[in-house]
């Protein structure tokens, strides 16, 4: 079975055959003989050419986070036919408007734009209380605050838009 | 007065911590739990737990009447309110004791006179210990202000009077930006501590954080126990704390010791209560402030001295006396602590709530994990972030951070992000292994670190895959597990098969 | 000689423990894993892991050759057999070092003089050690047994010349058994050891197991660090060991220490051993084995000294000296280990293979969890009992009972049955409390108890029930926990919505 | 909802309703209000008038296996209805032919009886050797051996017949 597995800016194609513990997985030129066991909690045990590895693979949407030696790695899967159908009109037209989303639950504590303010990255735009934390979220990139959708005082929950910038 | 049943006013680890000492001293733990937190580990551990109110910590643990009343009902005798919340509100620690309730922590009086960092400053002063140049006294008004900071010199400090714990805190290093630092750490500090005030201190270069545990029994008796160094910080909050601190030497420790049990003696302090300094490159050291409660890293104190620093408090607000003196302190190799926070390093810090879906800890030689969380509990947004933390000891300071690392790695947290990446980071790090520490160093070190660093990328990617390919069911992953063995293990006879 | 990569010729918590200390050590560590075993902890701790052949122990965990091949394979320069399997086994270590590879343990000629019980009586019989009175050679014969046992005495132990563990071993108390016993334990001694040969030794009444660790370099440097306890056993396998001996004083620890030391130093031993003793209730000893290799109770004496016995092995094994002499190892407090078996005390020990479906480890202070298991982990059939083992420290004999009780009544083991509910029992008797012990211990205490004792009984059919009528769905058991948080916690900017 | 719960010798009726996590037991006379949450693992966290308990539930075939306070409890739990149905005929009819079922998988390592031979409660009948133990089966019952069907050596598996007396 064929998988488009992309990791940062770099898409692979990844084939994987085989079951029941035992895999043969094929990325690029290279060939992976793998001895893999899982858990129900997400922890796998590989053991690929008598090297042991344990890796944590936690499913979150369209994207695995995966844990293994110390590193992490968000890796998009995908089958590789819907892979072609999704990219083949090829790449999206240039940055269009961009919205920042709550990432978690909290409490917005500070805004430090309004409607028509130009911002450059790095510029901060406001400040979420969680967890007892003051989190300040900045400016990826430049443009104008064309929508400001939150005020101070006011609690938010995970995924509500928050700003948006055209 | 014997302490035999004692409610625990806190949650998370250090409500576990608390329930496991009076367990192993015969004392009965009451737990308080608000709404978020029925499944919260410190309600299983205890003997009894009570619902207190809704999931903020307004409504429920800083309800200091509430929780007073549920004490009474449950026929507590004793009150230990952990670190945080009520835990140096001189009002609570007076309302237990007119309910009749001992609070397992310092008299009202020695946490009024801590808790005013400005009152704490002319104390140390008094007795000469050496103090960070700067105010003894709230400064009012931007032109006085500014004044007092020009005559301290840049950078400057700003700091809330009532504060701690990082709150109300600002670093000026211009005239121009004080204005705007006064104005934030007063909503800061009125925010957190309900009190606007605050003061000034010269901000050193990269000092060392670092602090003394003292024990004061009722009877006039002081003794330390060492120092720990909490260099190693993000925000103004501790991630790495260790005992006993690399940079101190036998004759520094006994000074800071000398004076750690000064100031406890001058504020009549009865009870654990740790006092802490800014030590600069040259060895000077500074008194900071007093916190009259136990620190979240006493446990590193604990494994170097052998003292079971919470077993010590229960007995010093019984009426015990310590029952022996400084040179019966001694301490045996070093002892560190890493704080897992539901926190990604790699994104700013941001909290991480949601459900542990899996967890294995690391355990075996001197590792000592102290948790309040469970595999299949789901992290609150309500309150702070801290997990767990994990301790170990060795022989010596190598031997530690080679333990620490051993630990980290075995350490599995699946459906939060934890500092735990992190946390491998600064142990693998020539600087930190050098024992070069300061309150700079995460700011200095983290930006090399990028999360995946490419070595096992491509485990990552099979990895991913597998996941994905067992899901759609194309592998139907591994034999499962062969039954487990299905019959009563008793030996003998069965009956007449029905 | 310096030691970069092991094979561990072992399963289960020793194996896990020995990784550990590889990797505390920098030193790579090779698992090897029957058939039953993919699934094992130790693999999945170990940096490598190769298959060895199928499950019974026989074909794998004693497969000498093939683990010598596969150490060679994977470019191992040492070995460490752990306990049990083929670590006395003087062929292997001979093995092993032809293959190049060092034997982490002591030299072939050691294991062997120590191997053969009555070689080793008669070596602590020139030493001038006191010996349980018996046989310094083998007994054939059924008329010379009869004679020698009535020269001894009645009751006389009858015990396999090659024997340890508790195989091959029968108490006879009148002479009429002797004939039937001799037959019985001479066929267990052939099967487990593969030599019928047979000696005896009076049996002592109610005596105490105390047994010393010694540390031997390659320089001729030998040290003992102090006694371990080890009377409460069931069918003579140990189950609760301490260190120290709550009936050793300073002098007798001395004079058990001297007299280990010697035995090691008459048999040129180098690495770490165990010389066990008999003491009767007047404090005398008499030698009764050495083992040579490392104890599965050793954490209690690493708890007591601060001394890490496995990374001591590796640095002896890898040539280097000890470092230290007698003076310089001191102990502090008091530690205890239970013995996490998957049996059921309640039925006789019979062992619980299974699937562990749930686990909780008790952690905290001064707990400390040696494990082989995880949640999920399928116990297999094909290999001994023991799952884990939890060792706690305390300032004193009390204080680490306490911590015992406390740390047993944390731990959650469901699927198979455990030995912990004996071992809360063990630890509340007051036999126990005040250090009456003897390997008789289980045997006068056992008859007392039953399963349920009654005071939960109400809850435990609460809980039954609950469990039935919510897997009738009739309750639909609490609120499903929240779902985690489903988004990336990277702040900053989305790109557009898809 | 109404079940009998057997434990040991003894059957009670107990009454349950309620649900998500907050239950009304009946027990006899006495009633229980109960603050049940369960974890995946079959641990279960009660608390009962304030008062804490955590309680392992294994369940096998027909009896559940529970855990507090390090007592250990074997409950029969059966819906009343069908409890009714099969004790309607009364209690069984004295003893019949017993059965030896090997409760764990092993190899027979010695086999004290032969058959026709009279055994005494506590009488040794067997050795199993498993899990690197020899455990030995005795005679619960007096009785005479009626057949033999295993000899030493002989591997078993969980649930064998091995013998029977009559």
């Amino acid at each position: 079975m064929k998988f488009v597995a992309t990791a940062g800016d770099r898409a692979q194609t990844v084939e994987i055959s085989g079951g029941r513990g035992q895999y043969r997985v094929t990325i690029g030129e290279q060939v992976w003989e793998v001895d893999a066991r899982p858990t129900p909690q997400g922890i796998y045990s590989l053991l690929i050419g008598g090297v042991s590895y344990v890796a944590d693979v936690t499913e979150r949407e369209d994207v695995a986070i995966v844990e293994v030696g110390g590193e992490i790695y968000a890796v998009k899967v995908e089958e590789a036919t819907r892979y072609v159908i999704r990219t083949r009109g090829g790449p999206v037209a240039g940055p269009g408007p961009q919205t920042l989303v709550a990432p978690l639950p909290g409490r917005i504590t500070h805004v430090a734009v309004k409607t028509g303010d130009r911002v450059r990255a790095g510029d901060m735009l406001l400040v979420i209380e969680a967890m007892k934390m003051e989190n300040e979220f900045k400016a990826s990139a430049a443009g104008t605050v064309s929508e400001v959708r939150v005020q101070a005082g006011q609690p938010v929950n995970a995924g509500d838009v928050l700003l948006v910038i055209a | 007065m014997t302490i035999a049943k004692v409610l625990v006013a806190n949650r998370g680890e250090i409500a576990v911590r608390i329930i496991r000492a009076c367990r192993e001293a015969g004392i009965g733990a009451v737990a308080i739990f608000s709404e978020a937190d029925r499944d919260a580990l410190h309600v299983q551990m205890a003997d009894e737990a009570y619902p207190i109110g809704p999931s903020p910590a307004t409504e429920s643990y800083l309800a200091a009447e509430k929780i007073v009343g549920v004490a009474k009902a449950a026929g507590a005798d004793a009150v230990h309110p952990g670190y945080g919340f009520l835990a140096e509100n001189a009002a609570f620690a007076e309302a237990c004791a007119e309910a009749g309730l001992t609070f397992i922590g310092p008299p009202p009086a020695a946490i009024r006179a801590m808790g005013d960092k400005t009152a704490a400053r002319r104390i140390a002063r008094e007795l000469g210990v050496p103090l960070v140049p700067g105010t003894l006294e709230p400064v009012a008004g931007d032109e006085a202000t500014r004044a007092a900071a020009r005559k301290i010199g840049y950078p400057v400090m700003v700091k809330a009077v009532l504060g701690g714990g990082g709150k109300g805190m600002r670093l000026v290093r211009r005239e121009e930006e004080l204005a705007g630092a006064l104005r934030l750490a007063r909503g800061e500090a009125q925010s957190a501590f309900g009190d606007a005030s605050i003061y000034l201190e010269r901000a050193l270069a990269e000092p060392r954080h670092i602090e003394v545990q003292v024990l004061a029994d009722g009877q006039g008796c002081v003794v330390h126990l060492g120092e720990r160094e909490c260099s190693i910080q993000r925000r103004h909050q501790k991630l790495v704390e260790e005992s006993p601190s690399p940079f101190v030497d036998a004759a520094l420790r006994e000074r800071l010791g000398e004076a750690a049990c000064r100031i406890a003696q001058a504020a009549a302090y009865v009870n654990a209560g740790t006092v802490e300094f800014l030590v600069d490159a040259e060895g000077n050291f500074y008194f900071l402030e007093m916190n009259t409660r136990l620190q979240v890293e006493h446990p590193v104190t604990e494994l170097v001295t052998g003292i079971d620093l919470v077993r010590e408090q229960l007995r010093i607000a019984g009426g015990e006396p310590l029952g022996y003196g400084q040179p019966d302190v001694r301490g045996r190799g070093v002892a560190i602590e890493c704080r897992i926070n539901a926190e990604d390093p790699f994104a700013g810090w941001l909290p991480s709530p949601g459900t542990i879906r899996g967890l294995r800890v690391p355990s075996g030689p001197w590792v000592r994990d102290d948790s309040g969380v469970y595999e299949g509990y789901t992290v609150s947004r309500f309150y702070d972030t801290l997990l767990a933390k994990l301790i170990v000891w060795g022989t010596d300071r190598a031997a530690a951070i080679d333990r620490m690392a051993r630990g980290l790695a075995e350490y599995k947290v699946v459906g939060v992000r934890t500092t735990i990446p992190m946390l491998e980071r600064i142990m693998a790090h020539p600087d930190f292994r050098a024992g070069r520490l300061s309150t700079g160093f995460l700011d200095r070190v983290m930006p090399d670190l990028g999360a995946g660093q490419g070595r096992h990328a491509s485990i990552a990617l099979i990895a991913a895959v597998l996941a994905q390919y067992e899901r759609l069911g194309r592998g139907t992953l591994a034999a499962p597990p062969p039954s487990p063995w299905r019959q009563a293990a008793r030996p003998g006879w069965r009956g007449r098969p029905e």
